[in-house]
């Protein structure tokens, strides 16, 4: 396929940015950069504060640390201090699956519990009201643990949600704690993973020392069980023999969340949304991480080879082989059907923090050309890799979350690798501790943009005319209208699981019912077409 | 058991509200901004509001749903949001290039304490608004009422900031305020009134802004929406006809107060009798007949009551939503003899209990009727599982109540989240009901088909 | 199971007809003569063919039917059903005073062979039909063709003896044939019609006869229905809209022979695409713009199918019914990306497999499609008890499929006995495509929130 | 309750026949009479030709047949000679419920069976297409019994279904036979009866001489179930004590009706239909028959005891006394609620050859008003009472019905109640072979109308304007227009059942629900009492 490149893309990028006024032009352009197609890339402006007034993608603190971290797990039984909106909207918005072992155990995750701040809270303060709330709630669910996440209101009139949680455990008998994730804090949802992450490695990671007999413990960090993900991971490690201790934080529970610290790897998925978590976790407890993909067939099968090669058992390394074997015919023969109609096609993805990077090995599969891809709440490392890391600078909005203090655990800490195991592994394409960003993986010429505004988007459809579209459900039906097709790569459009080997079958199915349903070809009215000829010729 | 953890019982709660039957002010305002043509909605905050609100909303009607944001950060949110909103209206003129600004607060700024009065005036007089162009306001604290009070809020600002009063006699035109319906219910109102012979404005309408057709072009600002030359008008109309007290009395009443219009207060036209009450009222007060196309669309309704009852009689309905849907709808099912045994909204408000009391009373003394706090689903659902109903009226949240109880569930309200048809089909006026009936009587009858044992299964029903 | 001893496979049978899909001719022609304004159908035969017919449209359409019959008895059958046939048209005139009373035969009037003809020209010599009034008939033999042949007949009647050629030029004006559909579907047609300032005769027309209201007093002659000036001004029209070749063709076929109006055949305006070839039609032939509301139906349309399309993509149907029907439903499922993997008429007729592999070749190459003898539910069900479908649309029989399957049903075709809606709530157009796309998306969504495990749950669709 | 009657009955007579052609005037006058509320009654036309023209409720002798009587028997094969109509209209369209008592068990009833005629058919005789279909129904079904409905055609051309069914049973060495209710044949349905009796009676009963153990056998007949009244009927029977053979033909099955010559007692339900039976059974086999009524919560516990009673043994009458007892508890309360809102209401019920009739027990009970009523099919005796059936002139559509020629069986026959015995029992209200028709039971003053026309029902609905009307399914939705509710007495509004004490209840429920639906009171729009108003005070 010869790639056609109707535009210079340092074009289109002044295209993007012409309509803006000058100064926001400016600091948009910084957002926007073209890849080179090799490792050196460029600096992006990334995790900066959205403009006010442009129309974004993004969401709040609260979202990512009620809605993204703390949602999937079903046994933690959430309250929402503050006014009843916030509460509202995160209450089941998300489609993070649960499969409680047993019909009768405890699942919380239909329940939205809020402090339903009113007037008199906020002027009088609202610490009574929620210690009164954590009694009622324990009362009716009688939960192991109970957890506080405060809202815009409540930093601004001082409510301390850590005092409140902190009498309520010693008076219940119960873990309680909370998350000062007020909606302001930081510049999107990566405030919110942060605040969450903390909160969880202090007051759960590590707090109940029972581990498996099994020796090939992992912990999955950063997959979100959105329909289904998880049960596909679940059950692929199952049939290689990997012990999964715990998931952050999908189909979670919270004993395993507790017992996550007796791990002897940990694998990333969602990088963006739970590093600090596998980082401290290695300070603590010396759990060597390293960064897997279960988005995409090959990625999947190099995650699974990757994870069997750690442990170097040769029996657990075939019956991984015997596992990848038994998958790809499927998807192979998926695969040629569907790249006959999708090769070739023109996709545009902006989404998450390292959706965008992960679904373009999706694409790939399809032989479908990348166009732009961005994130929604990503730092500079999910775009340039994370050896930039150093050379961020800490601004304002992230200097005012937390950063935990870890140092090894005395008693619990073990190096699992020694240091030249860990070459030898790295060497074999086990890399500790890293992963690549998204901006050296993609084509040169193509774009990387920081959170487009809707207006960039639009500019974009119009330049383009890509033949699918990736992003959230803000965006879809706008995109739609513009007759080009829009996936949603945070519900999937309420299909999948895309994950795994299975999951690559169905985004494929998927992509291919976006790209090629026939109402695309209807959007005209034959009278309208009629006009057109009239109109051309004079008629 | 999807909600394994809901035990039958009343147990008091004071503090915690679960699987609430509201949302919060500033999402109403959003959506009565919406029904202004060449508007964008500004959410003045932080942005988590501003993309829950849109998301929301969007599943709703799965469409577009643009809003700007003041992108509130921890220093906006202390030293106050003044440099945000003012930026905020710089870019939404120069790059969207409405024609009017909708801001409503949220907690945050409110809690604050920001004046968007005078940040406005400030934007005026630093010349942010450019020439011809409006910026408007309501203020919309989510820890007051509810997504109903912040609609009536946004709606009474309309008036408050448009509406002119009229210099000389009035225009033989009526405003109509059609309340929180859909898109489907403003059309039809319209069209009741068009049948009518009579001038009207409607305000808002979100019709053709919320129900836009795929064309292969996406506009920022879709075709709908009340122009603000319609909204100035207002105040010069002979009357209003506010639809719906919580969520059009504010308005009318304040254009009373404004521009002396004298308005009707009406029950939403949900279901033969409220729509009765409307087409008299127009009737009355325009002193025009009614065409007989409208009386034979009575009579249709009438016709498919009657032939269809013996499968509504007597059947026990929780419902839970809006006050204004609560009482019109009740006051149907009552005809259809229906018992609406447990009736609830999480919006609080004077009048709705009295309502409801008049609406049931007689009919149904055993009727549960809550409101405002502990009004909650979780409380509807112990209701529920004490004695049982054989229908749920309510928004999508009723799902998981219908799937534990087996009891099948009509979508109604807002937010239906799974199911389309609420944006183009209305449930308002006698049309509107003969659909609320339809999807009433298919409730039963899908599950007496699936239900019932093999010698009762019926060909003829 | 309720049809427990359907088993899988493809046995041939000759002779057999199990659960038919199809009935007989008169139905179709009384139908058909309920479409003109103050007329009395007539069943010529024995009276239970009558009583079948009122009692099968009423529960249809959960309405009055009314029809006079012969009232056969052994001697009539054997000497000839003049007598009886005068008689009643002596006594329908004298009791009834309809403007017009339409005759159809049955197999009993045809095996003995009474000439319906001759027999009304006796009627009129002997002054049995009173100054103005008339006397029309049909031929509906029940051994040939169906129920949509007898339709047909009926309508061709209605220009055989009512339409009158024009003197000069043709009138600016359409006849619109709108086939076998509901009446709600003839009122949506005429909207499109008027919407487009198209002066037009629609012929029949049971809107307003069949879909009446509730007043507190029965009329024996509704509001509704064709008039016979109509009727005789449809030979001085400009062109005729002949909608479904079955039901349609041949009356357009009589009106281009007997009064040289030329006519457009086109499929029953059910789905995008026939729609688009209706309303362009109407648009070639009369030189009129469409006007922006109905390309904004379509639109909306457009952007439903566009937003829903993942519960319909790929989804296996099953449908039965009449050929006009079929073939434009079919056309529409397939745009939805659906698979029609069995389609099946028991009417008989040339055209329908080769519009069908039109349709559906080269989209769903397994499709099996049948018509005619043998093309019955029973083999219908054997065919998916070989290979399942995901959805079943056609007329209430199908009920007892759905059940034994647990395949949901959408309700559309003749009859349906037992839900409410169709009489009501049109199909065709653009809004009526809406609401066939909302009836399979609510059939799809509703069983998967009942049967899906607990996990996969969903509160958004 | 002091009964209100504006008209003069014999006033209303003539007004009902005002607007007809004088000679039709004089026919239909004759069916209808003024009730004297005494057993003088006097006579009315009944069993007559329809008048060509009059919209009539009536059908046809094939619906009879096919429809009523075979409909109800899950395990005869029915097919319908004859081209395809008939079948379809007959398929599924009565209520008559059947429960086999194995889900495996053979179940036709969902089942159309035609051998659609085509014009080649009618032309060249149909009788090979028959042959052929029954061997194709046999070879898909493998019923017991295939029985075959010849439709107007089938006489005419002269098909001799009995020769292709007597080759077919033959062939096949199944049961086959055939029904000659071409739907010309008579006047009515119930022409169709009694063509169905006779087969029946000839092919099946005494054909298999198994009986039971039980002492206390009886036959339910002209029993149909609909909405499941047989069920309960049958509960009934198991809580007294009564062993239940057959019932012709409510939740019927073959072999039971090849038995039913071995009960002891018929129990005669609707007289009109299934006379014929009785009478022949009894004059063959000597089971004598009494009247019962299951309809109305005192006429089931009459018929109870009646039964009871027959068979004399004193734990069997104890055992019913107590079946009643249990029962008339929740029937008296609900009698009490319902009767205070429809008491004085006044009704008509056109309707059957007997529903009219046994529905005024429940009327009554509610105390409710019987201002008219007729059948649709019945003869002078269902009006005026078995003593009448001498005085009957056989006209020429009753006389080419066949009769059969019944004699003694010679060895079969048994005499089960000596003519003595027979006595005391009438003595004590078992009365044998006899009832007393629907006119004596009514009040005077009321009217009595055989099959009124369309015409005559909307009269009567105007100048006595009903608070209730019972009818069929055509008659519902015109009747309803006026203002006034409908209840179908066929299909029961698609609830009940309506038999026996539950009933009883379900019918109060019912009719309380039809006069009392608040939708009545709605008619008239706001608008349209305003310019009523206006008319009448000229504003």
């Amino acid at each position: 396929m010869v790639k056609e490149s109707i535009y210079n893309p340092e074009e289109i990028k002044d295209k993007l940015v012409a309509d803006f006024p000058s100064k926001i032009a400016r600091k948009r352009a910084k957002a926007i950069v073209v890849n080179t197609g090799t490792d050196e890339t460029p600096q992006i402006a990334a995790n900066a504060r959205t403009v006010p007034g442009l129309i974004t993608m993004r969401g709040c603190a609260y979202a990512g640390c009620k809605g993204v971290i703390l949602g999937p797990t079903r046994d933690v039984l959430s309250i929402t201090h503050g006014p009843i909106g916030c509460g509202f909207y995160s209450w089941l918005t998300r489609r993070n699956q649960t499969r409680p072992p047993k019909p009768e155990d405890e699942n919380f995750m239909t329940y939205c519990l809020s402090t339903d701040m009113q007037e008199s809270e906020i002027v009088f303060g609202g610490e009574k009201k929620l210690a009164q709330a954590i009694e009622e709630a324990y009362q009716l669910f009688k939960p192991k643990t109970i957890v506080v996440h405060a809202t815009c209101p409540v930093g601004l009139i001082g409510d301390d949600i850590h005092q409140v949680t902190r009498a309520a455990q010693e008076k219940l008998g119960i873990k309680v704690f909370g998350f000062s994730c007020e909606g302001y804090k930081g510049v999107s949802q990566s405030a919110g993973h942060h605040i969450a992450n903390n909160q969880i490695f202090k007051h759960m990671v590590g707090t109940d020392n029972t581990a498996s007999p099994s020796p090939y413990r992992v912990n999955l960090l950063g997959e979100y069980n959105i329909g289904g993900d998880a049960f596909v991971i679940e059950d692929l490690f199952a049939r290689c023999g990997f012990e999964l201790v715990s998931t952050f934080c999908g189909n979670s529970d919270h004993d395993s969340m507790c017992r996550s610290h007796t791990a002897e790897l940990n694998l990333v998925m969602c990088h963006r949304s739970i590093n600090y978590m596998a980082d401290m976790m290695e300070t603590k407890y010396g759990i060597p991480w390293i960064k897997v993909n279960f988005i995409g067939a090959e990625a999947t099968a190099k995650s699974l080879r990757k994870i069997a090669r750690y442990f170097g058992d040769e029996k657990l390394i075939e019956q991984t082989e015997r596992v990848i074997e038994e998958e790809m015919p499927a998807v192979s023969e998926a695969r040629q059907l569907y790249q006959e109609r999708c090769r070739g096609k023109k996709v545009m993805l902006f989404v998450g923090g390292s959706r965008a990077h992960h679904y373009q090995e999706l694409f790939k599969e399809l032989g479908m050309e990348v166009v732009a891809a961005g994130y929604e709440f990503a730092h500079r490392d999910d775009y340039e890799g994370r050896r930039v890391l150093p050379s961020i600078t800490v601004d304002a909005d992230s200097r005012n979350i937390e950063e935990l203090t870890v140092e090894k655990d005395p008693e619990r800490y073990k190096e699992r690798v020694s240091p030249e195991k860990c070459a030898e592994l790295a060497a074999n394409g086990v890399e500790f501790k890293d992963y690549a960003g998204m901006m050296p993986e993609m084509e040169a010429g193509s774009l990387t943009i920081d959170e487009p505004s809707h207006h960039e988007t639009f500019r974009l459809l119009e330049l383009y005319k890509p033949d699918l579209y990736c992003a959230g459900v803000k965006e879809k039906y706008a995109v739609q209208k513009t007759g080009i097709p829009c996936l949603q790569l945070h519900s999937y459009d309420y299909g999948g699981p895309f994950a795994g080997f299975e999951g690559a079958i169905n985004f494929y199915k998927d992509v291919d019912r976006l790209v090629s349903s026939r109402i695309w070809s209807y959007l005209e009215a034959p009278w309208q077409r009629q006009t057109q000829v009239k109109a051309t010729y004079g008629i | 058991m999807l909600l394994r953890h809901t035990a039958p019982g009343d147990s008091p709660r004071e503090a915690l509200t679960i699987n609430p039957a509201k949302t919060c002010q500033p999402i109403g305002a959003m959506y009565a901004a919406l029904g202004i043509h060449n508007c964008l909605p500004h959410s003045h905050g932080s942005q988590g509001c501003c993309a829950y609100h849109r998301s929301t909303l969007t599943r709703h009607y799965k469409e577009q749903v643009l809003s700007g944001t003041s992108s509130f950060t921890e220093g906006a949110s202390v030293f106050g949001g003044q440099a945000n909103l003012l930026q905020a209206i710089d870019n939404i003129f120069s790059v969207y290039n409405p024609d009017i600004i909708a801001v409503h607060t949220t907690c945050l700024s409110e809690t604050i304490g920001d004046d968007i009065t005078q940040i406005i005036s400030k934007a005026k007089i630093e010349n942010h608004i450019p020439q011809g162009k409006l910026v408007i306001h309501t203020n919309t604290p989510s820890y007051a009422g509810s997504h109903v009070t912040g609609f009536a809020n946004m709606v009474k600002s309309m008036v408050q900031y448009l509406s002119e009063p009229a210099e000389g006699m009035p225009e033989r035109r009526a405003n109509i305020i059609p309340g929180w319906v859909e898109p489907a219910d403003m059309r039809e109102i319209k069209r009741l009134v068009e049948a009518m012979g009579i001038n009207y404005i409607m305000f808002p309408d979100t019709s053709g802004v919320l129900d836009t057709p795929l064309t292969g072009h996406s506009e920022l600002f879709p075709a709908g929406g009340t122009t603000i030359k319609q909204l100035r008008d207002t105040g010069r109309s002979k009357i209003t006809f506010a639809l719906g007290e919580a969520a059009s009395g504010p308005a009318a009443l304040q254009l009373d107060s404004k521009c002396k219009v004298p308005y009707d207060l009406l029950d939403l036209p949900i279901g033969l009798q409220a729509t009765d009450r409307f087409i008299n009222a127009l009737c009355k007060r325009f002193h025009v007949d009614v065409p007989e196309s409208i009386t034979e669309e009575r009579g249709r309704l009438l016709n498919l009551i009657s032939n269809l009852h013996q499968y509504t009689y007597g059947k026990r309905v929780a419902l839970w939503g809006d006050p204004d849907q609560l009482v019109a709808l009740s006051e149907f099912l009552v005809l259809l003899n229906m018992k609406p045994v447990y009736v609830l909204t999480g919006t609080p408000g004077k009048r709705f209990e009295e309502r409801m009391a008049a609406v049931l009373g007689d009919s149904v003394p055993e009727a549960k009727i809550a409101q405002g706090p502990g009004a909650d689903m979780y409380r509807l659902h112990q209701w529920i599982k004490q004695e049982g109903v054989d229908l749920l009226i309510g928004n999508t949240y009723g799902k998981y109540i219908a799937r534990d109880e087996n009891t099948p569930l009509v979508r109604l309200g807002f937010p239906i989240l799974d199911r389309v048809g609420h944006q183009y089909f209305p449930v308002v006026g006698y049309r509107g009901a003969m659909r609320l009936l339809e999807m009433i009587l298919n409730a039963f009858l899908d599950k007496k088909d699936r239900e019932c044992k093999e010698e009762s299964f019926e060909l003829v029903m």
